[in-house]
């Protein structure tokens, strides 16, 4: 269940605008906790509860020492229950707080799908903005960590065809830092989902240096926003979460065999950042999409189907995909097959219809 | 009603972590059972019942809630009449439940909240809220009329049981908070059923949090009578399990009603956690005016409920105290016409549904999507009204 | 909260290949109830359960009859709980029983996500197919009937992202009576999705040669089986369920100003019919996708990226998609703003970048 | 255990509608409700306590089961052993609530069903499951390694509770066909909260069918403790609130269990309807192998239940009545060490997986899409076998 990961190539911008200072190595598992900490210490109304949060800290240890320091009134555990802890949830957001809740696993959010679709995406809509619902649903999420069935599911489909979520995945550290931070801030439901296999992934950053300049208000938003994490000029690979770093490591390999290839974060899939992507795309006239989820009926068809209605005239091939096939989630011995790999994304590449 | 002050999770108080389903506590099991006939303290025929456990609520506090019984009753009529005519797409009734609808309404304060259902429009309008912003769902111009803050009455709920488990997060944002408010949150027998009443009621026990869980038992759910639903000795038998204390209740005994259900606001405002209180009544119509129940139920099954009626009883017992006079019994139809009245004229005016707001609470802000979104039915809407033809476009250019 | 629909035009085939006879007009809900009557009195393991399918006959009567004629045992209500339902039916069945379970419309599948997700879907795999599930989800679904919220939503794309599902949406009352058979005949689990709108639609049909048909061997798979419901040549529409009549009647619009629109009606979302979705768009070079659904993320999505992934060079325009919108489904009086509209389809036929 | 013959939804049987929440039936409601202490028959020092309800288990039997005990634990070392050899990726283990897993089997006959979770690995391989297709799943090769049909045991469930649903049905079946079919069907503390546990007890209660739903209150759900799971005086508790009877047991008292089980499945195979049993017992090791328990308990937790190991009562009852020799308890081990061997031998020879399979069984026949897929993966590994590069593809056809 060990698991390292491609940290980001050096092509990553620094996307926060903050001043350069001293840094020091963080891992993303520890950004969300400093990113948890920090938020519930700027405003007594963010709680955090879910299973297994409280004194063992998360089974990946995201809200280790929160139950510690805000007390178990501010960070506790609760029966057993997703829909429970959703709907539970709903209410305290209704009556003045921010809760944020951990779903163990993907496939364990299952349970809380009606309160999600049915109240978290329609009470705003359904009161006419009169009742809010300011909460954040962590949920770590999709494989490449060697996890048993149910542990590796790539869920973010259901939730992106849900109008009223804003959904939400970071890839770098910074980004997971600021971007669960923005979440909480924000006014509507979010659903945040933390790639799995990065929460070992470490970045150079200092988590009091993001805490200032986020506080400062100095964090461009990142909501709505998708970055182009290296830049490119043949063709643009569109990813977002867990698989950002293959992504970046397919272009890398690319750039040696001499094509020079822009990967874009997304990082928010809903809102989509619809400029960043068709910008790109309309630069290099070539797109791959790359996402762990089944294709079918996923967010890389959206990706796809949006692309090529905005960018028809400037596409040289057909936008492609990369993704995890329409199966269920193998188990860990087999898992290597089903992930989008460095040389998937290339063999992608490969069929856009070079014509040098 | 149980006296027992199982404490639940004190750990969220404070205290010691007390309670637990191996600590046992120190109350007797059996103190969280119901008792083993439903409560009644005024019977059908309007006779007074002592019951050492439950005082009568007193004579102003019956008559006031007697105004309201006849108001929620013609409410019911002019709901159904208006379907009728066509001016609502459907109404669930109350009808025979309306001591229920009143007795939730009445028992709580201003800082309270109330959860209902879908049937539950009665009790919305006794506890304040605009009728006309009430029937807004029903009549079809929105899914939510009124605002849930202005008189802290949730939206009506549809997805059964659902809304119990808000209840909850509402009663812990407040308890959390240190404010005194107690949720009263309202399903069906058939509700009973679903997986969220159960983990309503347990977080509502391991949390101790003061929320009343209120079952109107009206013997059917649709069409599925209680014995294909549950085939526990009471649907307030439930409550033992998560360790709060359970009642039954004659729903149609008004002043039963206050009695039970007050206590245990009073028991949840105390800190004493919550309760689950179930009331016996009967849905004396069709599930609603698209069902018909002729399929699953005999005339007769429905004539046996007739004699148990809400309001006669209440009238029998307050005439024969001299409580209720004949002049004051034609205010409170006066009263009652008078606001059939105000709902048939609003629901009789047109309003004009405004699309361009479907666009507008999906999120705080509007996303690119749905600006584009919002544009493209404007344009279209725009076309549409300036009767001109599609515009063509034959570029080959991309869109924007 | 009555409803009637554009009976399909005479543009449809016959699709049966049955010898025709005397023909007698069903409905839509007609050919429904039959066919699960005629699977029930032709395999004693076909159980039909939910709520209020007993005495009631189902909130839309499609099981009307059914408990009279086969016994409480064989139809049967259930206490209200969905995702009870669902397990229920899963334990049977593994044990030998082919359930039909109706869940009373499309937003009260929702508790029953996780039994769905991660059992109905995966139970074969786990087992390498030691364990089938035969078993039928019948969800009344979609809206157009000015049904109240939680009455109308379409949850296609939730079930077609999910591998191990077969998902289906009849358009036509044969395709009703033929799909359903063959759906309970299916030794995969399948998700039929039946559109509330068309419930009252009619055809010259009679239900008892059908049942002839059928049990002859002689209806041909209409499993991964799309059908050109109007031939035409200048574009095609592609649609499936509620949206077929309303692409229906565009083409017929569209034919009176000059322009030949062939439809296809998918009725199988998974496994989906690609050689026959492509062979008509390569023929006609222009494609629109109709469906009710938010477009987000959709069974929509889905074929506008297959379909450009696989017919690029033959596309002269970008692939178009009339959808929902991206919101709740609205109340009634204004479903009719969001719902695809033959205007709105003439529309996009017409923004898909003719040059004559 | 309770007496009780309430007949649930009798129309299913072809009788007299009976039960049902309002109607009460004959049973005295406290008939439900379990014992005040959990059943006990051998006390920890290994002393036998008679309970006039449940008869202790003849000798043989007790023997026999006693040698199952040995072997679960040795099952549960061997298998702790090899992920930290690196051999499995995972082990929840059950260590101290052996007599549980061995009572859940050997109770059930060949006829019926078992329903297991990730944690009852050692109940499986007792039913008669080969050891190393059990461990498939944890091992990592494929999600299931066992035909469930083969000794009617179900996948072991990691989506807590949702196995109840399907033992319900799996039962429903039966009794639908008229076979003698019992279903136990496993769960624990922490399960008990989750909506599933609740509409799995009622269905089965008001349909009325054969199953033993088995709770293993083992006091941890991962770090979470008990009194924060429920305040219910005991688990078994929530049976009446399905109008089924509950039991409680002392979960490290093999005898007991086999009485109590025994009894209730003798019950529904009578007829009787379903049970709910809890057995009290306690998890000694963390949740698995990744879990580091001592962030939320202490050794001393723990230290207070070593005294109430399931085997050394049982040990010493036996060796009391000279059941146990010396020779025999050496063979039992030997029996254990070789079943250990066995687990070990296979779990350190290599196995190949076949990725050409993740696509068989998605669906009966595959997919247009899954042969397409399956082939470019085909493709794909055929060139990485090959050693040869990517193929390019420059035409600008479209791909068929
Ligand atoms: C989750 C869910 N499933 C199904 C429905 C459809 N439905 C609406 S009301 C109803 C019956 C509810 O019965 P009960 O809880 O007894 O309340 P009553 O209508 O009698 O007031 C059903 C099945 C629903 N609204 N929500
Ligand atoms: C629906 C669901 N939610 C969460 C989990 C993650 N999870 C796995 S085991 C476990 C604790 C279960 O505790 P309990 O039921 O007491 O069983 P035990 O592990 O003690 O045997 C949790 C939370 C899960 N498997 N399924
Ligand atoms: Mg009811
Ligand atoms: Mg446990």
């Amino acid at each position: 269940m060990t698991q390292t990961t491609e940290a980001p190539t050096g092509g990553v911008a620094d996307r926060t605008g903050a001043v350069p200072g001293k840094r020091v190595t963080s891992t993303f598992a520890r950004a969300l906790n400093a990113a948890l900490a920090d938020s519930m210490a700027a405003d007594a109304s963010v709680l955090m509860f879910g299973e297994d949060v409280g004194p063992l800290g998360g089974v990946f240890r995201i809200t280790d020492g929160l139950t510690a320091r805000f007390g178990e009134e501010r960070c506790f555990d609760t029966p057993l229950a997703e829909a429970g802890i959703m709907g539970m949830a709903i209410g305290m957001a209704m009556n003045g707080m921010k809760p944020v809740v951990e779903m163990q696993f993907d496939a364990f959010a299952y349970p809380a799908f009606e309160q999600v679709v049915s109240h978290v995406a329609k009470m705003p809509n359904r009161t006419k903005g009169r009742v809010r619902l300011p909460l954040v649903i962590r949920i770590p999420y999709a494989g490449g960590i060697g996890g048993v069935e149910h542990h590796c599911d790539s869920s973010e489909a259901y939730y992106a065809h849900t109008p009223g979520l804003t959904v939400l995945a970071p890839a770098t550290v910074r980004d997971a830092y600021f971007m669960l931070r923005e979440a909480i801030a924000s006014p509507d439901p979010v659903v945040f989902l933390e790639p799995k296999k990065l929460y070992w992934s470490k970045e150079e950053v200092d988590l009091a240096e993001l805490r200032r300049t986020f506080e400062a208000g100095q964090a461009p938003r990142r909501i709505g926003k998708a970055v182009v994490a290296r830049p490119g000029t043949d063709a643009t690979l569109i990813s977002y979460g867990p698989s950002v770093p293959t992504a970046l490591a397919a272009a890398a390999a690319a750039a040696e065999e001499g094509r020079s290839i822009e990967v874009i974060d997304l990082r928010s899939i809903v809102p989509f950042d619809d400029e960043t992507v068709c910008a790109s795309v309309r630069r290099t006239g070539r797109a791959v999409v790359v996402a762990e989820a089944p294709g079918f009926v996923s967010v890389a068809s959206e990706i796809v189907a949006r692309v090529q209605e905005r960018c028809f005239h400037s596409l040289a091939a057909p936008v492609l995909r990369v993704t995890g096939f329409d199966i269920p989630y193998p188990s860990p011995k087999l898992e290597h097959f089903y992930l989008p790999s460095v040389d998937r994304i290339l063999d992608a590449v490969d069929d856009l219809q070079w014509e040098d | 009603m149980s006296t027992a002050t199982n404490e639940g999770r004190n750990g969220m108080l404070g205290g010691a972590p007390g309670g637990g389903a191996r600590d046992g506590g120190t109350t007797p099991d059996s103190a969280l059972l119901p008792s083993v006939e439903p409560v009644q303290l005024v019977d059908p025929d309007g006779h007074h019942h002592t019951d050492e456990r439950y005082p009568l609520p007193d004579g102003d506090r019956l008559l006031d809630a007697y105004g309201r019984l006849i108001a929620g009753r013609r409410i019911n009529d002019q709901a159904n009449a208006l379907v009728r005519q066509g001016r609502m797409a459907v109404y669930p009734s109350s009808h025979g439940q309306e001591a229920c609808q009143v007795a939730a309404a009445v028992v709580l304060g201003a800082e309270d909240w109330l959860f209902p259902t879908y049937r539950d429009t009665v009790a919305v309008i006794t506890r304040g809220v605009d009728p006309l912003q009430v029937l807004t769902l029903l009549r079809g111009d929105w899914h939510g009329g009124y605002d849930p803050h202005e008189h802290r009455v949730a939206t009506q709920a549809t997805p059964l049981a659902t809304q119990l488990l808000h209840a909850v997060g509402v009663a812990h944002a407040a308890k959390l908070r240190g404010e005194s408010t107690v949720v009263l949150a309202m399903c069906g027998d058939g509700a009973t059923s679903e997986g969220d009443f159960h983990e309503a009621l347990n977080f509502a026990a391991v949390f101790h949090v003061p929320v009343v869980f209120f079952v109107q038992n009206n013997e059917f759910a649709i069409s599925v009578p209680l014995r294909s639903q549950s085939v526990a000795p009471s649907l307030a038998h439930k409550a033992i399990g998560y360790g709060m204390p359970g009642e039954r209740v004659d729903g149609n005994d008004l002043a039963a009603l206050l009695a039970v259900l007050g206590s245990a606001v009073d028991r949840a405002r105390d800190g004493g956690g919550p309760t689950l209180v179930e009331a016996h009544t009967y849905r004396m119509q069709a599930h609603t005016n698209a069902d018909d129940a002729t399929r699953y139920r005999s005339a007769d099954d429905v004539e046996r409920w007739v004699p148990k009626d809400p309001i006669t009883r209440l009238r029998t017992y307050l005439r024969a105290l001299d409580l209720l006079t004949v002049e004051l019994e034609r205010a409170l139809a006066d009263e009652a016409d008078a606001i059939a009245a105000a709902i048939r004229k609003g629901l009789n005016t047109e309003v004009t549904v405004n699309p361009a707001e479907l666009f507008e609470y999906v999120y705080t802000e509007k996303t690119t999507q749905l600006r584009e979104q919002a544009e493209q039915l404007r344009e279209e809407l725009a076309r549409d009204a300036a009767g001109t033809g599609t515009p063509t476009s034959d570029t080959k250019a991309d869109r924007p």
